[in-house]
C-alpha cells in the first residue's frame, strides 16, 4: 500500500527534550545507565585482560626445560660428560658415587666454562675462573660455585634433568636429595 | 520342648557338617579300547644290541590288554581349583633307562619336583625332553654319569626320547595337583581323596589323545568312571 | 537515603581538580556544554558540533560509512595483535595460523580479523550504494566520491593481500588466480596484448620474469617473495595510504557540507 | 539560549536502555569468547587422565604400603631408639666437640680468606710484573722481588688452610661417630618408605589433596591466569629435522598428540582405553632406548595426520573399522576431514610408514604385515605391469610362453586363460575374464574370441625342440613318498596333501594341483631333472634326482588331475565376430580403405593371430610372461612408485559408493578390479583391464599396506635408515634368500623352516604321535637352522657347498638342492652369513699347533664308548655308526674342512643354545659346567676337555690341519 | 521436492539464468505495474521467501556444502543486505517521488532543515553501533571458524580454485573475455567509470535524497552494473562454478568428472570458412578485418547513432567529450552481456582473435 505523502509531510515530531530528572525518575535513569556503564567497563576489562593474556604463549619452541638424559650407567664415574653442553647448557657429572648436573654458566660473568680433562677442572675462557669437578670455585674471579640443576630418576629409570629448579652450594642446597642422584 | 531340642541338635549337626571338611570319596574305573586290539609290535633294536636287547622291546605307544584294558592312560580331574597340591616326595621320583628303554613308560610327578634320571646301561644315553611349559633339555648321560637330575617347575606333558637310541620313548606328566593317576596294565585306575562334587574327568593317552567325561564324586565311597576310548581311525 | 552519600561522592568527584583537568566543561546537558563535549574531545571533534537531522537517520545513512571506519579500526587492532604470532615466511606462515587455532591464547583474534574483513568489504559496498542512491556524489562532493572510490579499491586490495597470508591452498590459489590477471595487462604483462611488440631482436623486454605480475609477486609464481610482499602491503603499505585517504575523506565530508542531504 | 538548541533528536532514556542491553550483550559476548578460547577438549581429557592416574596410584600406594617389611621397620625403630639413647648419653662429649668444630670452622674461614686475598694480590702482581718485563722496564726486577714474596706468602696461607681443613675434617669424623648411627638408621627408614613416598608425590601432582591445594589447582588452571603455572598444558614434541615436505616447502613438524595421548610412553596403561593407552611395543617405539624415541621421531612421521592439532577432528583421525567409525561418530562427531592430504593412517595400515625411512631393504624387521605384503607383491608380480621403485630388474613373475607347445596344449591354455582359478584354485595367475565388466553374454562371446586369438598367437611358431619320450615307467606311490620327503613341499603345495592352508613360503613355487592335466609327462620328467633346460631363469632348483626317482615323481604328478568337471577346450570359432573384432582393432590404426585391404589379405588364422597379438598388448600378458614379439614392450599399468602420496581426488571412484580414501580405493581395486567401470559407457578397448588376483582379505590388506608405503615424501637423511657395510651385505644376502626361498626349508633370522609342518604331518601320519609333539620332534628332522651358519662353517667350504651341495646330515630325507648359484651369488650369500653372525670373512684362525702332550689321547678317551661315545651317532668318513641312518649324525671327518674351530667349542659347550631342539645332547651341563665333565680326564678341567675334543676333531678328516 | 530442485538446477544455467535476471531487473525497475515490490509488505514477503529458500536448500547436502563453506557465509549475508538495501533505497526513493509529484519536498529536505547537536545524539548512536557490531563479530567468530586448508602447494591445484569472493565477478568475466579485458581493462574501467561518474552525470536533480523518478537513467545504469554484472557474477562464481569451472546448479553434486561440451568458434572462422568457404588468410590483419571493423563500428558508429537518436538529449546537455566518455563506458559495460549472449547463442569465442599478440576480444 503506497504511503500517503501527506501523512508524512510533516517531519516526525521531535521528542520533548528529556531534561534531567524529568519524565524519568532519576533512579530509573541511574540504574539503566549504571548497568550500561558497569557492563560496558566489564566487557572492556575482560577484553583487556584477555589481550594481556594473549601475550603469554601457551607453548614454546625453545629447548625444553626438562629433558631425559639417558640411563645412569651411560655415565662413567669420575668424568664430566659434555653431551648436553651445547643442546641444554649443562655438564653431567658422575663423581664420588653421585650424579649431578652443573649449569654451564660461569658465576662470574656468564660465560660457558670448559672442562679441561688433563687439568681436571672447569676453566672459564673469559676471565679464567676455575672450578673443581664438584663445581666449587677455587681460582679466578668467580664469586661462588657453579649452580646445579634438579635431577631425579624418571619412572623408566632414565635421568630426568629439570632446569627450572636451581641448587646453590652457598645456600647449602647441595644437600637436597634432588640436587643429585646416587649412582 | 524335646522336639525343638532335637531340631536344634539336628540343625547344629547340619551346620557342623557343613563346616567340617567333607570326607573324601574316590573315583575308580577302567579304561578300555573300543577298537580291535592292535597286533603287538616289537621294536627292532638297531644299535648297542648287546645292552639293549637284554629286555624285550614291545611297542608301548598303545598297549591293550586281552580284555581291552588300556594301559598308560593318564586320568585326572580337569579344572579343579579346590584340588590339593600334589605333595613333593622326600625321595626324588626316578626315571630308569634300562636296556635302552624308559622305566616307567608313563610317569606322574608333582610340579616343582626334581626327577632323577638313572643310567643303568653303561652306555651313552641322552635324555631329550619335549616339554610345552618347561625348558627343553637334551642332556647326554655317558657311562660315568649314572644319575642326573632334572627339575620341572610347571605343569606339563613331556615327551621323552633318546637321540642315540631313536626308538626310546617315554612320557612324563608334571601334575599341578594331586588328582592325577595313570591306568595300570589292565586299564584300571583309582583316584583317592577327591572332594565330593561333579568334575570333568580327563583321559589322556599318548597316541589316542584326550577325552573327557563327567563324574560325580559322593561324600564317601566310590564313583565309578569306566571309559572306553574310541578306536583309532 | 542511600543515595545521598553517592550523590555527594559524585559531586565531590566533579569538583575535584583531576576531573576538571580532564573535562574542561560542565555536564553536557546544555547547548554550550554539549558543543564543548564535541569540540574539546580529540576523538569526537571529527564531528561538527551540529549535524542535519537527516544525517542522524539510520534509514537515510544506513550507518555504512561509520561501520566501515569502525571495522577498519577493528582490523587494525586485531591485525596488530596477530602480528605477534604470525611470521610471514613460507616455512612458518601456515603453521602459525594452525597454532592460532590450536594453541595461541585468544587465537579467535584471527576469526574476528577475517570476518571483520569480509564485513568491511560489504560495508563499503553498501556505503557506496547509499551514496549513489541519494545522489550524494553530485557537486560539491565529486572529489570526495573519488576519494571514496579509491578507498573502495584499497579495501579490496587490503582484503586481497590479507587473503594470502594464511599460506594455505585456498590462499595461494586464490592469489594465483587473482594475480594471473596482472600478467594480461596490456604491454606490462607478459601475456598482455602488445607485450610481444616490446622486443629488441630476439630479446623480449616483457616476460614472466619482469612483468606486472612479477612486480606484484616478486617471482614467477606465488612464493615466499610474494608472501612477504603481500604482508608488508597488507600491514603497512595499504593501511597507511588508506588512513591518509580516510582523513581526507572525513575532512571533506565536513568541508562539503556535512553528511549529505538535499541542498 | 533558544530552547530549539536544547532539542534532542532521540529519546535519551531509550538510548540508555539500548546502551544497557547492548553492553550486557557485549559483556556476555566477551566472556563467552574468553570461555570458548579457554575451554578446549584436551583439557577435559587431561583431567580424565589425572583421575585415572590418581586411581592407579592410590592402588599402587596401598600395595607399596603393604609391601613395606614391618619387621624390618620395627627393628629399625628399635635400633633408632637405642642409637638416640646412646647419642644422648654422649651429649656432653658432643657439645665439647661442637665447640671445637665451631672454632675449626672459623679457622678454615680465616685461612681461606687470607689465601683468596693473597691469591688476588698475587695475580695482580704477576700481571704487573709480566707487563713491566715485557716493556723491559727497570722496575721489573723490583716487581719480581715483590712477586716472589707474595708467592711465598701464598704458599704459607695455603698450608695453613690445608691444616685447618684437615682439623675440621677430623672433628667432623668424630662427630659422625657419635651421630652417624642415627643418621644411617634414619636413612634406612626413609629407604623403606621411598617407594610409597614417591607414589604419594605422584598422587599429589595429579590429584591435589586438601582444600588449599584443591583450590590452588582450580586457580592455576583458571581462565586468564592459566599462563603462570597451569597443570593442564599442551604437550608437544619438536622432532629434530622431521619436516613436512611440500614441494619447495619444509614445514617443521610439531607433534602435539601427547596432549591427549598422555599414557603412550608410560607403562601401566596397556589396558586403558584410548587416548590413554600405552603404545604397544615400547622396545621398538617411544621408549628412550628404542630406535624410535618419541622425543626424536614424534608421532605423525609414522601415523600421519595433522601434527599441530589439539582437537580430535583437526588431527584427522581415521577409523580402522566401521565399528570404530560408528563409535567415533557418536563420541567425537567424527566425519572425514576435508582438505587434509595426509590424514592419519588407519591402524591396520600403519606399517606403510616404515618404508620411507627404511628404504632399500628387503624386509623391515618388526613390520610383519608389510614384509608379507612385499613378498606377495613380488610373488604375484605386480611390478610386471606397474612400475614401482624397489622392484626394478626382477625376473618376470610367470613362466616363459615362448615354447609352450613343449609343455601343454592349446586347448588347455585357452581354458586356463579364461579362468585359472577354475582349474587350480590356489594359483597366483590372476583372472582377466568373466569379471564385473566383461561377463554379459556378448562380453563372454567377445572375450572367448579374444582368448582364441591369444592362444593362437602363443602357439604360433614356437621355438623348435621338445622333450624326448619317457625312458621308463615310474611308481606313483614311490613318487608321492619322494615328493613328501626330498623337500618339494618347502616350495610347493599339493591340495591333496594339505590339512591347513599352506603358508606363503610354501606357495613360492606353483601349486601342483592338476599338473597331470596340464603338462605333458615328458615335460614333467625333463623339468624335475633339470628345470633350467626349459626355463633358464626359473627359481626351481635341481634336486639331483636319479632317472628312476624322476620317473616316479612324474608318475605321481600325472595322477594330479584337474578338478571334477573341468575339461580343456577352445571355444568354437565365430568368424563374423572375429572379423568385427579384428576390424575394430585395425580401424583404430588405419583408414577404412587400408582396413579393407588388410582384411582381405588375412586368412582366418592370420586374423586370430593378429587379434591375439592386439589382446596380449591390451591385457599386458608380457608383464609376467616372456612372449615372443613382446620382449621389450614397456609395462601397461600406472606407475605405483608414489601411489601412497597420490591425491585422493585423482582416484576415479566412478559411481562406486565407498569412502573416498586411498586405502579404500586400492582395497576395492584389488577386491574387484573392474568395479569402477560400473555405470559407465565404454568401448571394449576403454574398459578397465586390471585382472583379479586370488587374495584373501588379509592378503589384500597386506598388499594395500605396501602400495600405501610408496610415498613421494623423502625423510631427511638424518632420520633415514642408512646401511653400513655389514647391513649392505645382509640386504644383498636377504634378497638372494628371498629369491631362492631358503626359508621355505631353513630357519633363518627367526623365520622360515616352513617345510617342518609337512614333516611333522608325516610323523603324525606315519608314527602316530600327537601333532604338537610331532612339531617339536620335527625340528631335528627338518633342514637345519642356518641363522648361525656364518659362525659355524668355514667360508670356503660354504662356498663350495652352495655351488654343489653334498649330504651332511644322514638322517634328513630332504635334500639341499643345487641352485646353480654363480660365484657372485655364492659369495654374496657367504658374506651375508658371516655378516649375520658377525664372523670374520673369509678366513678363520686355526688352533695353535702342536697340541699339548696327552691332549690327543685324552680326546680319544673322551670320544670312546665309555665316555661320550661320539661315534655311536656320528659318521667318521667311511665308518658308519650302527643302526638306521635316521639316528646318525654328521660326518666328523668333515669337521676339519667344514667347521670353524671356535664354533666347535661353543657347540660342544651348549648345543641347545646354538640350535634349540637339536639331537646333539649336552655333555657339559651349562648350569653346573665345572663339574659336568668326567673327573678322570685332563684333571677334570672341562675347558681343556672341550679344547681337546675340538683339536682332535680337526685332525680327523683330511690332512688340512697338517699331519 | 526433487522436481523443484531439478527445476532450480535447470534454471541455473547461464543463458537462462542471466536472461531471467536481465528481464527481472528491467521489469522490477521499469514496469510500474510491479512497483508494489518496493513496499514493506513485499519486502517482508521477498525476504521470507529468500530465507525459506535458503532454509529449504540447507536440507540438501550439495546446497548445504556450498552455502556453509566458511568464506561463503558472508556472501550469503551480503546478498540479503544488498537486496534489502536496494529495496530500501527504492522504497524511500519512490516515497519521495510521490511527494515530489504532490509538490512536496522530499522527506530528507524537511529534516535537513533541522540541525541537531552531535552530543549526545550522534555520538551516542555511533557508540551503540560499535557495540552492536562488536557483539556481532564476536558471536560470528565463535560460531564460525576461519577456514584453513592444506599448506600451500604450488604443485597441486585445488579443483576448483577460485579468487577471493569479491573478485569472483572478474573471474566470471574471464569465462567470456580474455584476461586483459576481464582482468585489467574492465576492472580499470569500472574504477574509472565510478570516478568519472560525478562528471558525466548531467542530471542536477536528486542530490542528497532518495529518488527514482528524477534519476531513472543513472539508477538503472548503476544498479545494472552493480546488481547484475557485479553481484550476480559473484553469485555465479561462488555458488555455481564447481570443479573445472563447470557450471553446477545449487542442488547439483560437484562431480569432478562432469563433462560439458565446450567448443567455441571465432568470428573470423565463421566468416571465412562458413560464409565464404575459403581457408583463413595468413595475414592476421586480413583475417581479423571483419572483427576489427565490427569492434570499431561498435565503439565509433554506435555513439554517433545514439547521439542522434536515443541519447540526443544527453549529447546536447553534455557536449562532445563528456558524451563520448559516457557512451564509451556504457558500451564497455554492455559489451559484457553482449559477449555473453554471443557465446551462448553462437558459441562465439572471439570477435577479434589475434593470439599472436595476445589480442583477443
Amino acid at each position: 500500500m503506497p504511503d500517503d505523502p501527506k501523512a508524512s509531510a510533516a517531519p516526525s515530531p521531535v521528542p520533548a527534550p528529556p531534561a534531567a530528572g524529568e519524565g524519568v525518575t532519576r533512579r530509573g535513569f541511574l540504574s539503566w545507565i549504571g548497568v550500561a556503564w558497569v557492563s560496558f567497563s566489564g566487557a572492556l576489562g575482560v577484553a583487556s585482560l584477555s589481550t594481556l593474556r594473549y601475550f603469554f604463549p601457551n607453548v614454546l619452541f625453545e629447548p625444553p626445560q626438562t629433558f631425559k638424559a639417558g640411563f645412569p650407567d651411560e655415565y662413567i664415574a669420575g668424568q664430566v660428560d659434555n653431551r648436553f653442553k651445547e643442546s641444554f647448557g649443562v655438564f653431567m657429572v658422575r663423581d664420588a658415587g653421585v650424579i649431578y648436573v652443573l649449569k654451564a654458566v660461569c658465576t662470574h660473568l656468564g660465560c660457558t666454562p670448559n672442562w679441561l680433562e688433563a687439568e681436571f677442572k672447569f676453566k672459564c675462557p673469559c676471565h679464567g675462573s676455575g672450578f673443581y669437578i664438584s663445581g666449587i670455585n677455587f681460582e679466578g674471579p668467580a664469586p661462588r660455585p657453579l649452580e646445579r640443576y634438579r635431577v631425579v630418576l624418571a619412572d623408566d629409570g632414565q635421568i630426568l634433568v629439570d632446569k627450572t629448579r636451581i641448587y646453590r652450594e652457598e645456600k647449602g642446597e647441595w644437600q637436597d636429595p634432588e640436587s643429585f642422584i646416587v649412582a | 520342648m524335646k522336639r525343638i531340642a532335637s531340631l536344634v541338635v539336628a540343625g547344629c549337626a547340619c551346620a557342623a557338617l557343613g563346616m567340617v571338611p567333607a570326607r573324601a570319596g574316590s573315583i575308580v574305573g577302567k579304561v578300555t579300547y573300543a577298537g580291535p586290539a592292535p597286533a603287538p609290535k616289537t621294536i627292532t633294536v638297531t644299535k648297542d644290541k648287546d645292552v639293549c636287547s637284554r629286555e624285550p622291546h614291545p611297542d608301548e605307544t598303545l598297549v591293550v590288554a586281552a580284555d581291552k584294558g588300556l594301559a598308560n592312560v593318564v586320568v585326572y580331574i580337569k579344572d579343579a581349583p579346590a584340588a590339593p597340591k600334589m605333595a613333593i616326595p622326600a625321595k626324588n621320583p626316578e626315571l630308569d633307562q634300562r636296556s635302552c628303554k624308559f622305566h616307567p613308560h608313563v610317569q606322574i610327578i608333582p610340579a616343582g619336583s626334581t626327577m632323577d634320571v638313572l643310567n643303568n646301561d653303561g652306555i651313552l644315553h641322552n635324555i631329550h625332553t619335549y616339554p610345552k611349559n618347561n625348558t627343553p633339555v637334551n642332556q647326554a648321560q655317558p657311562k660315568f654319569k649314572t644319575r642326573m637330575s632334572l627339575k620341572f617347575d610347571k605343569p606339563d606333558t613331556v615327551k621323552l626320547t633318546c637321540d642315540v637310541h631313536t626308538w626310546m620313548n617315554g612320557w612324563l606328566i608334571v601334575a599341578p595337583h594331586a588328582w592325577y593317576t595313570v591306568s595300570g596294565p589292565d586299564g584300571t585306575f583309582k583316584l583317592d581323596n577327591v572332594a565330593p562334587g561333579t568334575y570333568t574327568l580327563s583321559y589322556w593317552q599318548e597316541t589316542l589323545g584326550s577325552q573327557t567325561a563327567q563324574v560325580t564324586v559322593p561324600a564317601t565311597g566310590e564313583a565309578k568312571a569306566d571309559f572306553a576310548y574310541p578306536a583309532k581311525k | 537515603m542511600a543515595e545521598a552519600p553517592k550523590k555527594s561522592l559524585f559531586a565531590l568527584l566533579r569538583e575535584s581538580q583531576v576531573w576538571n583537568s580532564i573535562f574542561r566543561h560542565g555536564p553536557p546537558d546544555n547547548t554550550r556544554n554539549r558543543s564543548l563535549a564535541v569540540l574539546t574531545n580529540v576523538f569526537l571533534h571529527l564531528h561538527p558540533v551540529k549535524v542535519r537531522k537527516s544525517g542522524l537517520r539510520l534509514k537515510y545513512t544506513w550507518c555504512a560509512g561509520g561501520t566501515t571506519f569502525f571495522l577498519f579500526l577493528v582490523e587494525t587492532v586485531t591485525g596488530l595483535l596477530l602480528m605477534f604470532y604470525y611470521r610471514p615466511t613460507s616455512e612458518y606462515a601456515f603453521s602459525d595460523i594452525l597454532d592460532l587455532r590450536s594453541q595461541v591464547p585468544l587465537g579467535i583474534m584471527r576469526e574476528i580479523h577475517r570476518w571483520g574483513a569480509h564485513a568491511m568489504v560489504i560495508a563499503v559496498w553498501l556505503h557506496m550504494l547509499r551514496v549513489f542512491m541519494t545522489g550524494s556524489y553530485k557537486p560539491p562532493r565529486e572529489f570526495n566520491w573519488n576519494i571514496g572510490v579509491l578507498l573502495l579499491v584499497l579495501t579490496l586490495l587490503l582484503s586481497f593481500t590479507g587473503y594470502l597470508l594464511p599460506w594455505d591452498q585456498l590462499a595461494m590459489w586464490a592469489v594465483t588466480v587473482g594475480s594471473n590477471m596482472a600478467r594480461a595487462t596490456p604491454f606490462l604483462g607478459n601475456e598482455g596484448p602488445g607485450a610481444a611488440l616490446l622486443k629488441v631482436g630476439d630479446i623480449s623486454l616483457v616476460h614472466a620474469g619482469d612483468d606486472a605480475r612479477f612486480a606484484l609477486l616478486a617471482g614467477r609464481f606465488v612464493g615466499s617473495g610474494a608472501l612477504l610482499r603481500f604482508y608488508v602491503l597488507h600491514c603497512v603499505g595499504i593501511p597507511l595510504v588508506a588512513a591518509v585517504l580516510m582523513a581526507v575523506h572525513f575532512w571533506r565530508v565536513r568541508k562539503d557540507g556535512g553528511i549529505s542531504g538535499p541542498l | 539560549m533558544p530552547a530549539k538548541n536544547e532539542e534532542y533528536a532521540r529519546s535519551l532514556p531509550l538510548l540508555n536502555k539500548v546502551f544497557a542491553w547492548s553492553s550486557l550483550g557485549l559483556l556476555a559476548g566477551t566472556v563467552w569468547m574468553v570461555w570458548d578460547d579457554y575451554y578446549r577438549p584436551w583439557k577435559r581429557v587431561q583431567r580424565e587422565f589425572h583421575a585415572l592416574t590418581a586411581k592407579k596410584t592410590e592402588t599402587a600406594i596401598q600395595q607399596a604400603e603393604q609391601a613395606v617389611d614391618q619387621n624390618a621397620l620395627k627393628q629399625i625403630q628399635e635400633d633408632l631408639k637405642a642409637a638416640q639413647a646412646q647419642a644422648d648419653q654422649r651429649k656432653r662429649e658432643h657439645d665439647a666437640l661442637r665447640e671445637k668444630l665451631d672454632r675449626a670452622d672459623v679457622l678454615v674461614f680465616t685461612t681461606d680468606t687470607h689465601y683468596k686475598n693473597t691469591k688476588s694480590i698475587y695475580d695482580a702482581t704477576r700481571f704487573e710484573y709480566e707487563e713491566l718485563s715485557h716493556q723491559n722496564s727497570a722496575r721489573a726486577a723490583e716487581q719480581q722481588e715483590k712477586l716472589r714474596k707474595v708467592e711465598s706468602l701464598l704458599a704459607e696461607y695455603k698450608l695453613a688452610n690445608e691444616k685447618a681443613l684437615a682439623t675440621q675434617a677430623e672433628l667432623k669424623k668424630q662427630e659422625e661417630a657419635i651421630l652417624g648411627a642415627e643418621k644411617v638408621l634414619e636413612k634406612k627408614r626413609a629407604d623403606l618408605f621411598a617407594g610409597v613416598e614417591r607414589l604419594q608425590k605422584k598422587l599429589a601432582a595429579v590429584e591435589p589433596q586438601g582444600f588449599l591445594m584443591k583450590s590452588f589447582e582450580v586457580m592455576r588452571n583458571a581462565p586468564l591466569v592459566d599462563f603462570m603455572a597451569p597443570s593442564l598444558k599442551i604437550q608437544q614434541v619438536v622432532p629434530n629435522g622431521q619436516n613436512k615436505d611440500i614441494n619447495f616447502l619444509t614445514i617443521p613438524r610439531v607433534d602435539r598428540c601427547q596432549t591427549c595421548h598422555l599414557g603412550t610412553d608410560q607403562t601401566g596403561y596397556e589396558n586403558d582405553p584410548q587416548p590413554f593407552t600405552t603404545h604397544p611395543r615400547q622396545e621398538l617405539f617411544l621408549a628412550g632406548k628404542s630406535p624410535h624415541p618419541v622425543d626424536k621421531m614424534g608421532c605423525t612421521i609414522c601415523h600421519r595426520g595433522l601434527d599441530r592439532a589439539t582437537d580430535f577432528f583437526d588431527a584427522a583421525h581415521w577409523p580402522d573399522s566401521s565399528e570404530q567409525q560408528a563409535k567415533w561418530t557418536k563420541t567425537y562427531d567424527w566425519a572425514p576431514k576435508a582438505h587434509e592430504s595426509s590424514p592419519m593412517l588407519p591402524k591396520r595400515f600403519v606399517e606403510a610408514s616404515c618404508l620411507a625411512c627404511h628404504s632399500g631393504v628387503v624386509h623391515i624387521s618388526g613390520a610383519a604385515k608389510w614384509n608379507k605384503g612385499r613378498d606377495l607383491v613380488e610373488r604375484v608380480g605386480c611390478y610386471g605391469c606397474h612400475k614401482m621403485r624397489g622392484f626394478e630388474g626382477l625376473r618376470k613373475a610367470g613362466p616363459p610362453l615362448t615354447r609352450l607347445i613343449w609343455k601343454t596344449s592349446p586347448d588347455w591354455a585357452a581354458k586356463w586363460v579364461e579362468n585359472p582359478v577354475a582349474f587350480r584354485p590356489a594359483t597366483w595367475m590372476p583372472r582377466f575374464f568373466g569379471l564385473a565388466n566383461n561377463s554379459s553374454p556378448e562380453e563372454v562371446a567377445r572375450t572367448r574370441e579374444e582368448i582364441r586369438g591369444i592362444v593362437a598367437y602363443l602357439f604360433e611358431k614356437p621355438e623348435p625342440g621338445g622333450f624326448p619320450r619317457l625312458p621308463g615307467k615310474g611308481d606313483p606311490g614311490k613318487g608321492e613318498k619322494l615328493i613328501t620327503s626330498v623337500g618339494c613341499l618347502g616350495c610347493h603345495a599339493i591340495a591333496r596333501l594339505e590339512k591347513t592352508p599352506p603358508t606363503l613360503r610354501r606357495r613360492f613355487g606353483p601349486n601342483l594341483d592338476g599338473i597331470g592335466s596340464k603338462a605333458k609327462p615328458e615335460w614333467i620328467y625333463a623339468w624335475v631333472k633339470e628345470p633350467k633346460n626349459y626355463f633358464p631363469e626359473t627359481r626351481m632348483p635341481n634336486l639331483r634326482l636319479t632317472d628312476q626317482e624322476a620317473l616316479d615323481i612324474t608318475a605321481y604328478l600325472t595322477t594330479l588331475k584337474a578338478p571334477e568337471g573341468w575339461e580343456p577346450g577352445e571355444a568354437a570359432p565365430n568368424p563374423p565376430l572375429l572379423d568385427r573384432l579384428v576390424e575394430q582393432q585395425l580401424r583404430a590404426r588405419m583408414t577404412a580403405e587400408e582396413v579393407q585391404a588388410k582384411m582381405a589379405s588375412f586368412s582366418e588364422h592370420d586374423k586370430e593371430v593378429y587379434l591375439g597379438q592386439r589382446m596380449i598388448t591390451r591385457y599386458g600378458c608380457f608383464g609376467c610372461h616372456l612372449i615372443r614379439g613382446f620382449e621389450t614392450t614397456p609395462p601397461i599399468g600406472t606407475e605405483l612408485s608414489e601411489e601412497g602420496s597420490k591425491e585422493v581426488d585423482r582416484f576415479d571412484f566412478g559411481y562406486v559408493k565407498i569412502p573416498e580414501t586411498r586405502h579404500d580405493w586400492i582395497t576395492q581395486k584389488l577386491e574387484n578390479p573392474r568395479i569402477f567401470d560400473q555405470g559407465k559407457v565404454k568401448t571394449s578397448d576403454e574398459k578397465l583391464k586390471m585382472p583379479l588376483f586370488n587374495f584373501t582379505p588379509e592378503e589384500r590388506e597386506m598388499v594395500v599396506t605396501v602400495v600405501l608405503s610408496f610415498v613421494k615424501e623423502k625423510p631427511p637423511l638424518s632420520s633415514t635408515y642408512l646401511l653400513d657395510a655389514r647391513h649392505k651385505a645382509l640386504e644383498a644376502g636377504r634378497r638372494l634368500v628371498q629369491e631362492h626361498n631358503c626359508q621355505g626349508c631353513h630357519l633363518l633370522e627367526g623365520e622360515g623352516q616352513e617345510i617342518r609342518a609337512t614333516i611333522a604331518r608325516k610323523m603324525v601320519e606315519e608314527e602316530g604321535i600327537g601333532e604338537e609333539d610331532a612339531d617339536s620332534r620335527a625340528v631335528a628332522f627338518s633342514p637345519p637352522f642356518i641363522t648361525g651358519e656364518g659362525a659355524r662353517v668355514r667360508s670356503d667350504w660354504l662356498f663350495h657347498f652352495l655351488k654343489g651341495p653334498t649330504p651332511i646330515r644322514p638322517w634328513l630325507a630332504a635334500r639341499m638342492p643345487t641352485f646353480g648359484f654363480t660365484d657372485e651369488e655364492a659369495d654374496t650369500l657367504l658374506r651375508y652369513f658371516t655378516a649375520l653372525s658377525e664372523s670374520p670373512f673369509p678366513f678363520e684362525t686355526p688352533p695353535p699347533q702342536p697340541f699339548p702332550p696327552g691332549e690327543m689321547a685324552a680326546a680319544k678317551t673322551l670320544t670312546s664308548k665309555d665316555y661320550f661315545n661320539c661315534f655311536s651317532c656320528h659318521q667318521q668318513g667311511a665308518k658308519k655308526p650302527e643302526g638306521d641312518p635316521s639316528g646318525w649324525a654328521p660326518d666328523l671327518a668333515l669337521a676339519n674342512s667344514r667347521l670353524r674351530p671356535d664354533w666347535i667349542v661353543d657347540w660342544i659347550k651348549d648345543p641347545q643354545k646354538l640350535y634349540p631342539g637339536t639331537k646333539m645332547p649336552t655333555f657339559f651341563d651349562p648350569a653346573s659346567f665345572d663339574t659336568s665333565g668326567p673327573d678322570d680326564v685332563l684333571g677334570g678341567d672341562e675347558n681343556l676337555q672341550i679344547k681337546a675334543l675340538r683339536d682332535y676333531l680337526l685332525t680327523l678328516g683330511s690332512a688340512r690341519m697338517g699331519s | 521436492m526433487q522436481g523443484f530442485k531439478a527445476a532450480v538446477d535447470g534454471i541455473c544455467n547461464p543463458p537462462i539464468l542471466f536472461s531471467l535476471i536481465f528481464a527481472l531487473f528491467f521489469v522490477a525497475f521499469l514496469w510500474k505495474r510491479v512497483h508494489w515490490i518496493w513496499t514493506p509488505k513485499a519486502c517482508i514477503l521477498l525476504l521470507t521467501a529468500g530465507l525459506a529458500f535458503v532454509g529449504f536448500g540447507l536440507t540438501d547436502p550439495n546446497f548445504h556444502a556450498i552455502l556453509t563453506k566458511p568464506d561463503n557465509v558472508p556472501i550469503v549475508g551480503m546478498l540479503f543486505l544488498v537486496g534489502f538495501f536496494s529495496w530500501l533505497s527504492m522504497y524511500l526513493g519512490l516515497k519521495n517521488d510521490r511527494r515530489t509529484a504532490a509538490n512536496l519536498p522530499p522527506v530528507e529536505k524537511l529534516e535537513s532543515e533541522i540541525k541537531i547537536l552531535v552530543w549526545p545524539d550522534l555520538v551516542y548512536t555511533e557508540m551503540l553501533c560499535m557495540i552492536l557490531w562488536s557483539v556481532l563479530l564476536i558471536v560470528w567468530s565463535i560460531y564460525l571458524k576461519a577456514p584453513i586448508e592444506e599448506p600451500a602447494n604450488p604443485a597441486k591445484t585445488p579443483n576448483p580454485s577460485k579468487a577471493p569472493w569479491y573478485f569472483l565477478g572478474l573471474q566470471e568475466m574471464l569465462v567470456y573475455y580474455d584476461p586483459w579485458i576481464a582482468g585489467v581493462l574492465l576492472p580499470g574501467l569500472i574504477i574509472v567509470g565510478l570516478m568519472a561518474l560525478p562528471y558525466i552525470d548531467p542530471n542536477k536533480k536528486g542530490n542528497g535524497y532518495f529518488t527514482f523518478a528524477e534519476r531513472k537513467w543513472e539508477i538503472l545504469t548503476f544498479q545494472f552494473g552493480f546488481l547484475v554484472l557485479w553481484v550476480m557474477m559473484i553469485i555465479t562464481g561462488t555458488f555455481f562454478r564447481g570443479p573445472n569451472q563447470n557450471f553446477f546448479g545449487p542442488f547439483e553434486h560437484w562431480d569432478v568428472h562432469k563433462l560439458v561440451p565446450l567448443s567455441n568458434i571465432n568470428l573470423s572462422e565463421v566468416i571465412w570458412v562458413r560464409v565464404f568457404n575459403v581457408g583463413l588468410p595468413q595475414n592476421w590483419l586480413v583475417r581479423e578485418s571483419f572483427g576489427i571493423t565490427l569492434v570499431l563500428a561498435y565503439f565509433l558508429l554506435v555513439p554517433m547513432v545514439l547521439g542522434r537518436t536515443l541519447f540526443k538529449s544527453f549529447f546536447e546537455k553534455m557536449g562532445m567529450v563528456r558524451y563520448q566518455i559516457l557512451v564509451f563506458l556504457l558500451l564497455c559495460m554492455v559489451s559484457l552481456p553482449i559477449k555473453m549472449y554471443l557465446r551462448w547463442l553462437f558459441n562465439m569465442h572471439y570477435v577479434v582473435a589475434i593470439p599472436e599478440y595476445f589480442f583477443n576480444i
